[in-house]
C-alpha cells in the first residue's frame, strides 16, 4: 500500500470526492489560491477551479452559515476552519443551526455538510490556539464528531463524512499533518462512522485513544509490552456517536481502562468514557478508570510549560501499571 | 461601486447606491495610493418606494391576484388573532410572535417570487410568510398546537415553520442566525444554475449581530442571488431602534458591502410588491441588495410583551395605516371589488381560520417515540442508550 | 426571615453591591428601560441611572466582549445574557478573552465579571432556546460557572460572584424566577463559592443535582423516604470549582449515587461526577453511577415530548431503587 | 449625521464623516416617514492624511521627539530582524508575526498618546505597539524566548505582550475578537472619567468578522473613547484586501455606525502622529471614530508564510517607500541630523537588541509550577487534583 501523509490522505478523499459528485465544494480561509494554511487542499483549485474551491475573507460565522444555507439547498459543502480554534466565533451556526433546523423541521431537511480542519494542541501557540473541542461538539445531539489519529483511517472516514446525510465535524491536527503513514487507496473505501479501531490487541488494560493522544497510547503499550503486560489499544475514530460498546467488550476483558485525551480534564470525553464505563460494565472494573489529559490550566507559550501541559507519556504508563496494581 | 445589474433594463426602476470612488483609491494591493483629495467625498443614491405611488395594473398585476393578495393578507391576520385567542386558552404555548400590521411586507414578497424556484428565511415572527407562500392554515394552526400533523410535526413550534416544498427554510429563533444560512441557499441556487433567489428577511434588531455584516459582505463578494430584507418595524422587543443603532436608516447599511440597497414602505402592499420584484430581479442576475422595509408590529413582541414602551397614540396612528385597509380602500376606489364583496372573503378567511383550530385540536400528540425521529438522517438512534 | 422570588433576590443582590461598589454596572439587552426581559432588573435603571444600567443592542458579542474590557480597566461589569442561548454567538469572548487574558498576560491583569442570565429548559421553546451551558462553560479553565436552585443561594452566590476577582458564569432558571423562598438578606452575606449544600442528609443513596433538578432530587427523596429509604441530597451549587470532596464524603457513606441533570447527557456535568467518584472513591460505590438527563436529542417544542424530554422523577426515582438493589 | 466633536477647535483638522439626512426619514419610531424623494441621495466626507504633507514644528513636534521616534522605529525593526534570526536558531517557535515595514503606524500613535492615561489594544502583530509604547526590548525578547522575565512570564509569547503599567493591554490571536474589548476599555475610560481613550488596531482581515461591526455601532451609540484603527497592511495571510471584501475602502465601514472617518498613509510617521492625534482628540472628546491606516508588511503573514502571493515588483515598490528610509531623509534633509549620527544610533539600537538577546537567554524557563499560576485570582488551584 503506498504510504503518505495525513494531509495527502485528507486531500485524496476530498479530490476523489468532489470528482465523484458535483455537489460538493470545499470553502474555507486561504483553501484555494493559497493552496490551504497547512496545504491540505493543495492543488484542488486547479484542478476543480474558482467555482468549488473558494477563499472566504475571515468570517467563520458567515460562511459556516453560508455552508450550511448550501446544504439545505442540495449541495455538500466541505467548509474548512483554519483551525478549530476559530469555530468559536461560528459555534453558533454548527449547534444551532446544522444540529438543530433539520429537528425543527419535522426532518424535512437534510444537512450533508462536513466541517473540518485541525483540532487540539499545536505546540507553542499560547492559549487561544491550543483548544481541543471534541466534548464541546459532542455534547449537541444532532452532529457527528470524528477525530482520527492516522492517514488511512482519515481517508475512509472523511469520504464517509463527505457521503453522510448529516453533519458532521472532522477533527485534524496539525502537528500530524505531515505524518506518513499506509492508505488503502480506493474510490469505494468507506470507513463506518462510529465503529471504533482496535489497534492493538491485549489481555491486561484497556488504553482509549483518539488523534494525537493515539499515538502516545502505542508507544505506552509498547513500554508494556516490554514489561510483559499487554495492553488493547482502541481508537474510538468517532466520537459521537461513540462505540461504547467495543470499549465495554474490551474492558470486560481486561477489567481495566485509562483513557489519554489531549482535552482539559473537565467533562471531556474521558469523563463520558469513565461514565458508560463503569455504568454498563461496573462489575468488570477491577480499578478505577484513570484519565492522562492536558493540565487543566489555558495552554501556555513556554517549551517547557506547553510540554508539560501535554498529556504525558509516563504518566499513562504510570496510571496503566497503577490500574493493574503493578506500580 | 459598480452597479452590476443590467441598467439598460432597469434604468429608473431599480434601487441602486452609486458612490463617487475616491481618486486614486483601490483595493488591488499595488500601491498606497491615498484619496488624493483633503477631504474626500463620496455620494449615494436609493430608492425609496413609497406608498400610494403604484397601480397594480402597471405593475403587471391581475385584479384577481390583487383580491387573492387581499384574502391571504386577511388570512394572515385572522389566523393570528385566533392564535392569540388560543394562546389565552392555553392550546399554544412557548413563545408567540405575531407578524399583524406586516401582512403587506409578506404579501408583496410571496407574490413577487416564483414559489419552488425561489427560496425563503425568515426569523421566529413566521406566520405570515408562511400563509403568504400557501402553507395552510391547518398545518400552521397544528404545529402552534404542537401536533403531528403542524408543517414541522410539532417539533418546531411559532417560531420555526418550514415547508421544504416551497423553498421556505423556517422559521429560525437565534437572532440573525439565520442570515448567513440565506446567504448560503442563494450560494446554492446559483452553484446549481437553477435561476433562483433568495429572499432573507431579518428584524431591524438583527442588524446588531455581525452575522449580518458578515453575511452582507459574502453575498457581494460571491455576487449571490440573495435580497436582505430589513424588516423594520421600529422595535427589537422593548428598543426603538434608534435606541440601538447609532444610525437607524438601516438602508444605509449596504454602502460598505457595495450593494444597491432600497427603502420601501411596509404598508402598502404594491409598494412592497414593486420593491420585491426589482430586488428579486436584481438578485436573478446575481447582484444581492439591501432592502429596508418600513413597516409595524400592532401587538407586543411576544405575547407576555406589554408594549408599554411606546404611547397609544403611536400605536393609534399606525393602526390608522393599516395595510389590509389600505389595499381594501384601493380594491373599492378602483371598483375591483365592494365592501359587501369583501366581507364576504372575510367571513371565509376567519371560517378557514376556524377550520384550522378543529384541525389542530383532532390532530394528534406526536408519539413520545417520534422524540428520538430527525435528529439525523441515519435513523438508528439514540446513539446512547 | 423573609421570603422572596428568586428574581427578586438576585435584584437585591445586585441592588446591594452597586449601592457598595460604584464601579459595578449592568448591561444587557432589555434591562434598563424594559426592566429586563424576566423582570429581574425591574427598578434597578430608575435607582442606579443609565449609566450604571445599560441597554444594548443585540449585540452579544459586542457588548459581552465591551464588559470583559470595562473589567480589564478596572471596572466590575454584570453582563445579563437575556438568555444563555444567546452567549453561544458570544462564546469566543468568554472562553478566549474572559478565561484566558489573565493567564496569557502572566497574570497581569484580573477580569472581574459576571454574566448571568437564564440557563437550561424553559419550556416549548424548541431546540435553540432550551441549551443547558454548564458542561461547555465548565471545560474552561479560567472561568467559575455557578448555577443555582433557590433565592438564598441565588443571592449570597451571586454576591459573592460580584465580588470575585475572576471571570464567573451564573447560571440561573427561567422558569424559577418566580420562584419563592426565603433569603437571609444581610449585605455581608456571602455564599462561598465552590462549596455544595448538603440539603437533606440520608443514608441510603446520594443524589447530586443543581438548577431545576435539584428539587426534582427533593421530591425524589421525599418519595423515597415515604418508602423507607433515605437519600442524601447535595446540590452542587457551584459547577466550576466543583465541590466533589462533599460528594465524595456522602458516597462514602451512602455507597451509591445518581446524578440529576437536566443537561444533554454526552460530557455533562453528571459525566464528570461519575468520572470523579468512580476514581477517588471506587472501592466505596456499591453500584454503578446513574444519571438522569435530558433525553440526548434537540428541544421538541410539543407539549407532550418536551416534558418527556425533561429528566424524570419517575427515571430518577427507579434509578435511586436500582442503585440500592431494591428495585 | 451629527458630527459630535467640537467643530470650532477642530474645524479643518478633524476627520469627519458628514451625511445628507434623507429628508423626512427618522429613527425614533414615531411614524413610517419615508425619505421623500424618489432617488434618495447622500454624501459623506472624510480626510485624508498624504505622507510628505506635514512638518514636525508645525505639529508641534520637538526635534527631539523626532529622533527619538527614529531611534524607536529602528528599534522595532532591528529587534524584529533578530528575532527571525533567533526564530531560525529555535529559541522562539510557535508563530511569529513581524510587523517589519509598519514601524511608522505604532511610532505614531504611541507618540500621540498619553502612555498610562491612554490605553491600546492590538492584535497578534503586537512587537511594533509594544516597543513603540517603551516596552523593552529585554522583556519582548525573553517573552519570545518563552522565558519568566518575559513581558507575560512567558505565558503569552509573540502574540500575546501585555503591560498593565502602559495601559496596553495586548496582543490577541483571535481575529476581530479583542475589538469589542477595545471598546470595552473605552467604556471604563468614560465610566471612570478619567480622560483616557482606547486606540484599538485590528488588521484589515478583522473587518470581516462580525465582531468589529458590532463592537463599531456599540461605541457610537455609547459615544465612547475609542479610536478604531484598521492596519490595512494589504493582505490578511495570503489574502489581498479586495479578494476578501466587497469593497475595501475601509473608511467607508464608518458610514453606518455614523462616524467621523479617515485614511492615513501609513509610510509617514507625520502624517500618522497627525492622524492619531486628532483621532484621539476626538475620542478624548467621546467622539469614537474610525481610522484606516494604509501600510505594508514587508514579510510573510508569519515566518512559514514565503508570500508568493505577491510579486517581488510590488514587494520592492513599497520598500521604496520605507517609514524609516523616508523619516531619515527628512531628518537630514531639515538638517536634524546627519548621516553620521543617524548610523550612531543604528549601532547603539542593534546593540540593546543583541543585548536582550542575551538577557532572554540568560533567562530561566518558568518553574513548571507556574503552570497553575494565573489561571484565576484565586491562587488554591488547581480545582481538580
Ligand atoms: C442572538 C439572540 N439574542 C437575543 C435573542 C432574544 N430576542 C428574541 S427576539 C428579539 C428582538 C428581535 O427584534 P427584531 O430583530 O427587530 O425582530 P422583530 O421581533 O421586531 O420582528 C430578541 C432580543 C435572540 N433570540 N437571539
Ligand atoms: C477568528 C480567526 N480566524 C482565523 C484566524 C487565523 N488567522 C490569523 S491571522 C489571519 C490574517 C489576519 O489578517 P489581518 O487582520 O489583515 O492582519 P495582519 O496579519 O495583516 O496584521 C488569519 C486568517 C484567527 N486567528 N482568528
Ligand atoms: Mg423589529
Ligand atoms: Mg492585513
Amino acid at each position: 500500500m503506498p504510504e503518505m501523509q495525513l494531509r495527502e490522505a485528507i486531500r485524496a478523499a476530498m479530490v476523489e470526492e468532489m470528482e465523484r459528485d458535483d455537489e460538493i465544494f470545499l470553502m474555507g480561509e486561504e483553501v484555494a489560491e493559497y493552496n490551504g494554511a497547512y496545504k491540505v487542499s493543495e492543488g484542488m483549485l486547479d484542478q476543480f477551479g474558482a467555482k468549488r474551491v473558494i477563499d472566504t475573507p475571515i468570517s467563520e460565522n458567515g460562511f459556516a452559515g453560508l455552508g450550511i444555507g448550501a446544504a439545505l439547498n442540495g449541495l455538500r459543502p466541505i467548509i474548512e476552519f483554519m483551525t478549530w480554534n476559530f469555530s468559536f466565533v461560528a459555534i453558533d451556526q454548527l449547534i444551532n443551526n446544522a444540529a438543530k433546523i433539520r429537528y425543527m423541521s419535522g426532518g424535512q431537511f437534510k444537512i450533508p455538510i462536513v466541517f473540518r480542519g485541525p483540532n487540539g494542541a499545536a505546540g507553542q501557540l499560547a492559549a487561544t490556539h491550543n483548544t481541543s473541542v471534541e466534548a464541546i461538539y459532542s455534547y449537541f445531539p444532532g452532529l457527528k464528531v470524528i477525530s482520527i489519529s492516522n492517514p488511512d483511517d482519515a481517508y475512509g472516514l472523511l469520504k464517509s463524512a463527505i457521503r453522510d446525510d448529516d453533519p458532521v465535524v472532522f477533527l485534524e491536527s496539525e502537528l500530524m499533518y505531515g505524518m506518513k503513514g499506509e492508505v488503502e487507496q480506493d474510490p469505494e473505501r468507506l470507513i463506518p462512522i462510529g465503529k471504533a479501531r482496535i489497534a492493538r490487541e491485549g489481555e491486561d488494560v484497556t488504553i482509549v485513544a483518539h488523534n494525537k493522544s493515539y499515538h502516545i497510547a502505542m508507544e505506552v503499550a509498547e513500554r508494556l509490552a516490554e514489561d510483559g503486560y499487554s495492553a488493547e489499544v482502541i481508537d474510538p475514530r468517532t466520537i459521537r456517536p461513540f462505540d461504547f460498546e467495543t470499549v465495554i467488550e474490551s474492558v470486560k476483558k481486561t477489567n481495566r481502562c485509562v483513557v489519554i485525551d489531549e482535552s482539559n480534564p473537565f467533562g471531556s470525553v474521558a469523563s463520558e468514557v469513565a461514565f458508560q464505563l463503569q455504568e454498563r460494565a461496573f462489575d468488570w472494573l477491577d480499578a478505577p478508570i484513570r484519565r492522562i489529559t492536558a493540565k487543566d490550566v489555558p495552554a501556555p507559550y513556554a517549551k517547557n510549560l506547553i510540554d508539560y501541559y501535554m498529556p504525558q507519556a509516563d504518566d499513562a504508563y504510570e496510571a496503566c501499571k497503577q490500574v493493574m496494581y503493578v506500580s | 461601486m459598480a452597479n452590476k445589474t443590467d441598467k439598460e433594463n432597469e434604468a429608473e426602476a431599480t434601487a441602486q447606491a452609486n458612490g463617487t470612488e475616491a481618486a486614486g483609491a483601490e483595493g488591488d494591493g499595488q500601491t498606497l495610493d491615498m484619496p488624493t483629495s483633503d477631504a474626500t467625498e463620496l455620494s449615494f443614491s436609493f430608492t425609496s418606494y413609497e406608498a400610494g405611488d403604484y397601480d397594480h395594473d402597471e405593475l403587471g398585476l391581475e385584479d384577481d391576484q390583487l383580491l387573492a393578495m387581499y384574502r391571504n393578507m386577511l388570512l394572515q391576520r385572522r389566523f393570528e388573532e385566533r392564535a392569540a385567542q388560543m394562546y389565552g386558552k392555553q392550546k399554544i404555548a412557548g413563545f408567540l410572535h405575531l407578524y399583524i400590521g406586516q401582512e403587506a411586507v409578506s404579501t408583496g414578497a410571496a407574490n413577487a417570487l416564483a414559489i419552488g424556484q425561489d427560496s425563503v428565511i425568515t426569523a421566529y415572527r413566521d406566520h405570515g410568510i408562511a400563509l403568504a407562500l400557501g402553507m395552510t392554515a391547518n398545518e400552521c394552526m397544528a404545529e402552534l398546537f404542537g401536533r403531528i400533523d403542524g408543517c414541522s410535526r410539532g417539533k418546531g413550534g411559532s417560531m420555526h415553520f418550514f415547508d421544504a416544498e416551497k423553498n421556505f427554510f423556517g422559521g429560525h429563533g437565534i437572532v440573525g442566525g439565520h442570515i448567513p444560512v440565506g446567504v448560503g441557499i442563494a450560494f446554492a441556487h446559483k452553484y446549481k444554475g437553477d435561476d433562483g433567489a433568495c429572499l432573507t428577511f431579518f428584524g431591524d434588531g438583527a442588524v446588531g449581530q455581525g452575522a449580518f455584516h458578515e453575511a452582507a459582505n459574502l453575498a457581494s463578494l460571491y455576487d449571490l442571488p440573495v435580497v436582505l430584507i430589513v424588516e423594520n418595524n421600529q422595535y427589537a422587543m422593548g428598543t426603538a431602534a434608534h435606541r440601538a443603532f447609532a444610525d437607524p436608516d438601516f438602508y444605509k447599511q449596504a454602502i460598505p458591502y457595495d450593494m444597491p440597497s432600497s427603502v420601501v414602505n411596509g404598508m402598502d402592499v404594491l409598494a412592497c410588491y414593486k420593491a420585491f420584484s426589482e430586488h428579486l430581479a436584481m438578485a436573478h442576475d446575481n447582484q444581492p441588495s439591501l432592502l429596508e422595509v418600513r413597516t409595524y408590529r400592532y401587538r407586543g413582541h411576544s405575547m407576555s410583551d406589554p408594549a408599554k414602551y411606546r404611547t397609544k397614540e403611536e400605536l393609534e396612528s399606525k393602526k390608522n395605516d393599516d395595510p389590509i385597509i389600505r389595499l381594501k380602500q384601493y380594491l373599492i376606489e378602483r371598483d375591483l371589488s365592494d365592501n359587501e364583496a369583501l366581507d364576504a372573503i372575510d367571513e371565509e378567511v376567519k371560517q378557514e381560520v376556524l377550520d384550522s383550530v378543529d384541525f389542530a385540536d383532532e390532530s394528534d400528540f406526536p408519539p413520545l417515540e417520534t422524540i428520538y425521529d430527525d435528529v439525523y438522517v441515519q435513523d438508528d438512534y439514540p446513539f446512547l442508550a
